[in-house]
């Protein structure tokens, strides 16, 4: 029998000895440049850093080609962010220049460290999921190329943090990020009848609606149930729980942005992002729509706020009404809340501008 | 997990999963009177043996495995 | 010729590195992987996915680790028709040996389709793409290898934390340490699926909170301190004298206008007990400014995507905890919490949302806990209370 | 000889005026109001309110206007058992000619106990404490006098609104006017409740809120203006000069960051665009600041007390609208919301409820509104969006 | 029969001369002292008012009395403020004096403009209301005799606004107060089984409560109504819809305080005034612990606040532990929200106080 529940492999066998040695010494650290920092210990070692983005869905050979780098200059070891980023790390100065031109070798953009765009987190999309609304990794293709300049240099005023989900499950930290792009469906569930009974059992799947849009089908001699469709918001809870209630459509499905989430708790308290753009159909292979729409927020944002202002906080010194004028963005009737906290989310004083 | 749980308890299992297809380890506790502790462990045995498997779908079960 | 895949080529072009390159690459090698590029294509050309709900697929003992997937145009690809992922539990700070990675990849080139994730969103390695058959093998050899699967459904899922004292000059508390201290402890929770629905736990060793604890972890542990941050004069002059505006940039930013600046004498003073430990002037002038002596962490409880009632960030349940080696207060709270909700929690219910329906009162009494303001924002301004 | 209300004795001491005297000077000439003060002694000694649930009792036409009550010891105090109140509506302002006053005074003297409040918190001049028969005779004096009852019920309540233009330099609407037209055209409404609930209007004249009505009116008209503040210099260097800190106490608290004050030049500007309206810097320097010139009002709806679903504050329903006589928008914008209100409240459900429940997009068609962001505070976070 | 629909008076018709002449022309305006303004107009008219405190709840002689004040000084007019202040107005500077001194002979304090606490906005309590839990007048005088410096001085940096109900119908402005005290209830409902199925309709009753703490009586043979006792919050709204469920209790009614409201758009947008004491038995005539505790709040207030810092914004700034710390007011499971928008209130960051 195999061994079980031995565990993840103990990180202390994997960390550089610079770290091992230095490790809860550190300092203070410098962004030397787009994506090099140098970290300084208390008892005199650095640790030069070299961050390369990554897709992320990568081959084995791509891991290998990583390898190589690594045991060429940081003694075998690596790791990885928990933005899907690689990190290379050398107590030698003079690695560095090496790392960069290796990394580059393969394709790999430099950058991703301090005030600028880093790495989507993103999910499985139509590579993968049952779920998915759209696909995660051309559209994160897609926007990196549009926005690869600000990866790689710093053009901005603070951190922007972008996340990708292909459904409202929101696999990440969407509902928190500076950029948020959502796959949404906005069509109801397509009931397979002939399937449901023996693949789902109905009591689950009526209870499983929030909106309790879902009820027996009303010709009894169907064994199955049917959607008030204007009660239906399109979460896709039900079809989480039964496989017979799918939601896809080619052209019911699309994108939602959302803007203005953070989640650190420097300055501001993180904060929720918040929609902007509510519907935009899917567009394979480039989604032209949503890059464009995405750059152009960052620009703005990028011209119009403060140093060390994050998005969420630029957005609420200037106010939500200036936000969508100055990005020419509509304002719609799917932009005010409906659900459980809606009325919170009224704004209850003359305090606006125009 | 050192002591094993007792194959008596397991046995109350089997039997409990017989009957109900399948049933969430805090529902076969509290079916069974037995503590929920000693249930998720003698489940997970059970486990390991092959005899159950986990259902996931519209949240957490276990079943026998057919 | 013409290309099988039109659509999905666009996606070589351009700067930034390219998924679908990889995926040729495998393809290569993996007909698992080449069918995979199929699936896709169809994919970007129907607007919709062709992947359908998974069955019920795993290893022994395990209730979890592994996400079934099979196509619904398996008579178009074949070699798609099953593409399973295994879900590897990452070693803590996502740190690595090229000889433990090249062992992962080589047990991947034989059980899969040579296709990954580093990472999935959870943390763990995802390896993507394998038959049912191969699902045993694959494991075993993990197992031999030194790893072990991560969690899926309703049960503990991978602990992760950040890069911490590995690497970070602001850590409060051993971030690595923990995860692996916890994930160790709490294998069994991890493996065996039993509660309402998944639980998640993330720490971040500082309130910057780089594995965004916050918003993601049902149970997020943020390290913090009790004195007061700590400021060197002679790096605050330095700072002034390269041209920081202090004033601007530092002091007015602070959202506990806990601080003070003497332009003259370039000396920066705190107020310590106004002080909320937001990591903004730290951040800023790192080798001015560190955090305290007394460290340890605040520990946040609920944190989620909205399936099904809203989005929460978690919310304040212990301001203050020493984090310590062997933990056993965290593990203790732990318990408790999941005790509580195993037994009141609906299924397919996050303990925010069990908190949410049945109020913190009721829940802090569960784990042992006092009221204290700390808790909320403010007090309830609706006058409909329990006595 | 020992005092029959040893206990409200004890609230004549001290130096605010005394309610306790004032029932006692009535109780010298009306028996209702010694029992009066009998009922509330005993209340004092039980720790428990006296009064039953009123009866149905009114005048003749009207749903409204007078309040039931009976004691639930009239054994004791006979000339209390009943004790109606009428509700009267007072003068926009709540401006008086003594002679006015005294006519009411005389009929109340004949026709009640001559106790009353000066005023009821939503407005009216309560006349406290008459029975049955006295209600008709009362009513009806009134009426020749020139008076009429408020309302009460289901119905329109009595509109009311700030002293504004009449004294006050801040005014941007003619809040009396507006609210004396809006009583007198809405007389049906005032009398004769046929709605889900209550229904209130008020209206001040600037953001500064003299009638609180944001906090409780459901139709919440308050004045504003779309131009530029208006600031005179001249007055600006009196005040520098008299010493008031502009920088900290005006400029700093700006919640629009719109001021910027030149402390060499003694000189104040506004980035217009900025400004909120919220009239802190006017206030605050009413000799140099003023409102802009194109004034108007915001309106906004659901202002209400906790029951049943929570409190709420008013909600902005229209950023900006001309408030002239004969006021024809305001009008049909308010029928436009009775219609709806009337047509999808539930018994007992406030329009802010009625809102919440069926949401802000279907009420916004029924009143012809287009959504705009400065109906929210922001956009909503959740993805659960209809389509 | 009588005229009806005639509606209030014009008050054009109770405008005092100056005013009329004035009618939208103010210019400006000066606070002279405690209870003293002068308005400036355009035209250069002014025009003084002196405001008086009321015990609101008057005899037809108080208002007589009042109205020769008036007819003396003020050519026959006068008004009342929107918080029941009298308010006595003359554009000669020579009368402010004589109706001081008439007005104190009265026995009413002057006071109550600008930065200080002006009159309570009340309710009816024991003297009418069937719903009391406390009295409303008895707490005003209690309170007022304890605050009244407050109110004919300037002791504090902003104005103060108090308010009393007597139930949590809060028939005034208590739910955004600075300082607000509410009757209520901590027993639920008795119910009088004899009277109910005669007085009340008994689905109304059920539907009623918003915790669906009623239902139908167990008892087949008793028709009524039983109530869930766990899951009643003493609301009251039962009471109101059926005279035979009352709640008031001599033990179990009592007041809670509320405070940090506020209405104004001035800097901050309105508040609600939020818990801060659950409950305090009732104990009149004189409520000593509720008087002591709003003099402390007052006064930690008065001592820590900055100039133009509403009660409520200073709690904001120096946070709700810093509250609870320096007036020393116990925080309780209470305190916490467990309403329909609890989970908003809870706080979502790392950023508070020790
Ligand atoms: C693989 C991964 C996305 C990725 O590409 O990285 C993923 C994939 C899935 N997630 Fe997730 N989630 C993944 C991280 C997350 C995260 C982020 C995190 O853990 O930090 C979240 C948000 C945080 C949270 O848990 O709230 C997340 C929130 C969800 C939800 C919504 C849960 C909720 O309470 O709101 C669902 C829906 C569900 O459970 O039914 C879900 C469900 C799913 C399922 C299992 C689909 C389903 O309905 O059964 C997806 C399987 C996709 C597939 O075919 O492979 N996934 N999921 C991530 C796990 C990889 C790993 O183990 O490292
Ligand atoms: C490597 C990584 C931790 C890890 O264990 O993997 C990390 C590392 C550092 N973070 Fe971070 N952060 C990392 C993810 C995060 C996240 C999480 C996320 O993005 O999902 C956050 C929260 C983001 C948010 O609020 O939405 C995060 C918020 C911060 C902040 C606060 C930024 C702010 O102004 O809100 C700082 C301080 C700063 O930048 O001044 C910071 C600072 C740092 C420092 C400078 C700390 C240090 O001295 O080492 C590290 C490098 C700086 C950099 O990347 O600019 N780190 N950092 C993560 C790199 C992700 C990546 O590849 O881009
Ligand atoms: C007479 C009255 C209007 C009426 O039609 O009756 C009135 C009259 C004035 N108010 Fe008021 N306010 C009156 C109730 C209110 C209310 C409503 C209430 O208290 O229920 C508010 C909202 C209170 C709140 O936010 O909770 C109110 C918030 C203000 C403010 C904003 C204060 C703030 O800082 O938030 C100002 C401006 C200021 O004081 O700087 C103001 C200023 C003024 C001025 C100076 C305006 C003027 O130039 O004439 C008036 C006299 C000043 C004073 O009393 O200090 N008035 N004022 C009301 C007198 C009530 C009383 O007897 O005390
Ligand atoms: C007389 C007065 C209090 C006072 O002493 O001034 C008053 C007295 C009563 N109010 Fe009120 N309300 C009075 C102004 C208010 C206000 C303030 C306002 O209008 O500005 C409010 C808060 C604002 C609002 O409407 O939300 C108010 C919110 C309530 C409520 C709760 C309504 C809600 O939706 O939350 C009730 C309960 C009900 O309607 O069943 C209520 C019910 C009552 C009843 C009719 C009791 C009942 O349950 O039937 C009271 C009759 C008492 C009596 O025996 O005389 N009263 N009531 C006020 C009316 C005098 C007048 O006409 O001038
Ligand atoms: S976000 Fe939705 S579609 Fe994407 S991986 Fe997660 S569950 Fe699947
Ligand atoms: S998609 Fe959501 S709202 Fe629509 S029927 Fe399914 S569960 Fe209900
Ligand atoms: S959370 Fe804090 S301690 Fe951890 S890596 Fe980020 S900045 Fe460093
Ligand atoms: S850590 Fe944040 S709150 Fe504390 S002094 Fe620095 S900027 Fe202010
Ligand atoms: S609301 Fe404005 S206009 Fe009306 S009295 Fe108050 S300050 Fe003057
Ligand atoms: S009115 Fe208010 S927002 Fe406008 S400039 Fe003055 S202080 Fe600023
Ligand atoms: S607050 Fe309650 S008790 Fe007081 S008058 Fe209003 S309804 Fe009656
Ligand atoms: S008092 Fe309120 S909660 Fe209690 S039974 Fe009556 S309606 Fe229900």
């Amino acid at each position: 029998m195999a061994r079980t529940d031995i565990g993840p492999p103990d990180y202390r066998l994997m960390l550089p000895e610079t770290i091992t040695s230095n490790y809860g010494k550190w300092k203070y650290h410098e962004i030397l440049k787009p994506g090099v920092m140098k970290h300084v210990s208390e008892t005199g070692d650095e640790l030069y850093t070299v961050r390369a983005g990554s897709p992320r869905l990568v081959s084995i050979d791509f891991i290998r080609d990583i390898c190589d780098i690594a045991d060429k200059y940081c003694d075998g070891h690596l790791r990885f962010t928990s933005r899907f980023n690689i990190e290379l790390m050398t107590p030698k100065k003079e690695n560095v220049d090496g790392i960069i031109g290796d990394l580059k070798k393969l394709g790999l953009p430099i950058g991703g460290i301090g005030d600028c765009i880093s790495n989507i987190v993103h999910t499985q999309g139509w590579i993968h999921c049952h779920s998915a609304a759209t696909d995660a990794s051309g559209l994160v293709k897609s926007i990196m190329d549009e926005l690869y300049e600000y990866f790689t240099e710093f053009k901005l005023h603070a951190k922007l943090r972008i996340a990708v989900a292909c459904c409202i499950n929101m696999c990440g930290a969407v509902h928190c990020s500076d950029l948020a792009v959502v796959g949404i469906h906005t069509t109801p569930p397509k009931v397979n009848h002939e399937k449901l009974a023996s693949t789902c059992e109905i009591p689950s799947v009526i209870a499983s609606c929030p909106t309790g849009a879902i009820r027996r089908h009303s010709d009894k001699n169907i064994n199955s149930v049917e959607v008030r469709e204007e009660r239906c918001m399109y979460c896709g809870n039900c079809y989480t729980v039964c496989p017979s209630m799918p939601l896809a459509d080619p052209d019911g499905d699309g994108v939602a942005i959302y803007v203005g989430g953070k989640v650190s708790n420097s300055r501001k308290p993180p904060m929720f992002s918040r929609l902007a753009v509510p519907f935009i159909p899917n567009n394979p292979p480039r989604w032209p729509e949503v890059t464009s729409i995405l750059k152009k927020i960052v620009e703005v944002y990028a011209r119009d706020s403060k140093k060390y202002e994050r998005l969420g906080e630029w957005i609420q010194r200037i106010g939500w009404e200036r936000f969508f004028a100055l990005t020419n963005i509509p304002f719609t009737e799917q932009h005010i809340d409906d659900f459980t906290y809606a009325t919170e989310t009224f704004r209850a004083t003359t305090q606006f501008k125009w | 997990m050192s002591d094993q749980a007792s194959t008596e308890l397991k046995q109350k299992i089997v039997d409990y999963l017989k009957s109900q297809g399948k049933a969430k380890n805090r529902d076969v506790a509290k079916a069974l009177g037995e503590e929920k502790k000693l249930v998720d462990k003698a489940i997970g045995e059970l486990g390991n043996e092959g005899t159950i498997e986990y259902l996931y779908l519209d949240g957490s079960y276990v079943k026998l495995k057919d | 010729m013409a290309s099988d895949t039109p659509l999905l080529d666009e996606l070589e072009k351009g700067p930034w590195p390219s998924f679908v390159k990889e995926i040729k690459r495998s393809a290569g090698k993996s007909p698992k992987a080449k069918d995979l590029l199929g699936v896709v294509e169809q994919s970007y050309k129907d607007k919709i996915t062709h992947w359908k709900h998974g069955g019920i697929v795993g290893v022994t003992g395990y209730g979890g680790g592994v996400i079934g997937r099979y196509t619904d145009i398996p008579e178009k690809f074949p070699n798609a028709e099953q593409m399973h992922t295994i879900r590897v539990n990452h070693p803590s700070g996502w740190f690595y040996t090229t000889k433990a990675l090249r062992t992962v990849c080589d047990i991947w080139e034989k059980h899969g389709s040579g296709l990954t994730n580093m990472h999935g969103s959870t943390g763990d390695i995802i390896l993507l793409g394998t038959d049912t058959d191969q699902l045993q093998p694959a494991f075993n050899t993990l197992t031999e290898n030194g790893f072990d699967l991560g969690g899926s459904g309703s049960a503990l899922r991978t602990p992760s934390g950040c890069v911490g004292p590995a690497r970070c000059e602001w850590a409060c508390i051993d971030s690595p340490h923990l995860i692996y201290d916890l994930t160790q402890t709490f294998q069994d929770e991890l493996h065996r699926p039993r509660w309402p629905y998944k639980f998640k736990i993330k720490a971040s060793a500082c309130p910057n909170d780089c594995v965004a604890a916050i918003a993601r972890a049902d149970f997020t542990i943020i390290g913090t301190w009790r004195d007061s941050i700590r400021i060197d004069q002679a790096a605050v002059k330095e700072y002034a004298s390269k041209g920081l505006d202090i004033e601007n940039l530092i002091v007015a930013r602070c959202p506990g206008q806990a601080l003070e600046y003497d332009a003259k004498a370039q000396k920066l003073s705190v107020k310590p007990q106004d002080c909320l430990r937001c990591m903004h002037c730290i951040s800023k002038m790192t080798k001015a400014i560190r955090p305290g002596k007394e460290t340890g962490a605040t520990i946040l409880i609920g944190g989620k995507a909205p399936i099904l009632r809203g989005a929460f960030l978690s919310w304040v349940l212990v301001p203050f905890i020493k984090v310590e080696p062997p933990y056993t207060e965290i593990k203790e709270l732990l318990e408790k919490i999941w005790d509580w909700w195993d037994e009141h929690g609906r299924n397919r219910e996050r303990i925010a949302e069990t908190i949410g329906r049945l109020g913190l009162k009721d829940f802090l009494k569960a784990v042992d806990l006092k009221p204290i303001p700390q808790m909320v924002y403010h007090p309830r301004s609706n006058p409909f209370v329990f006595f």
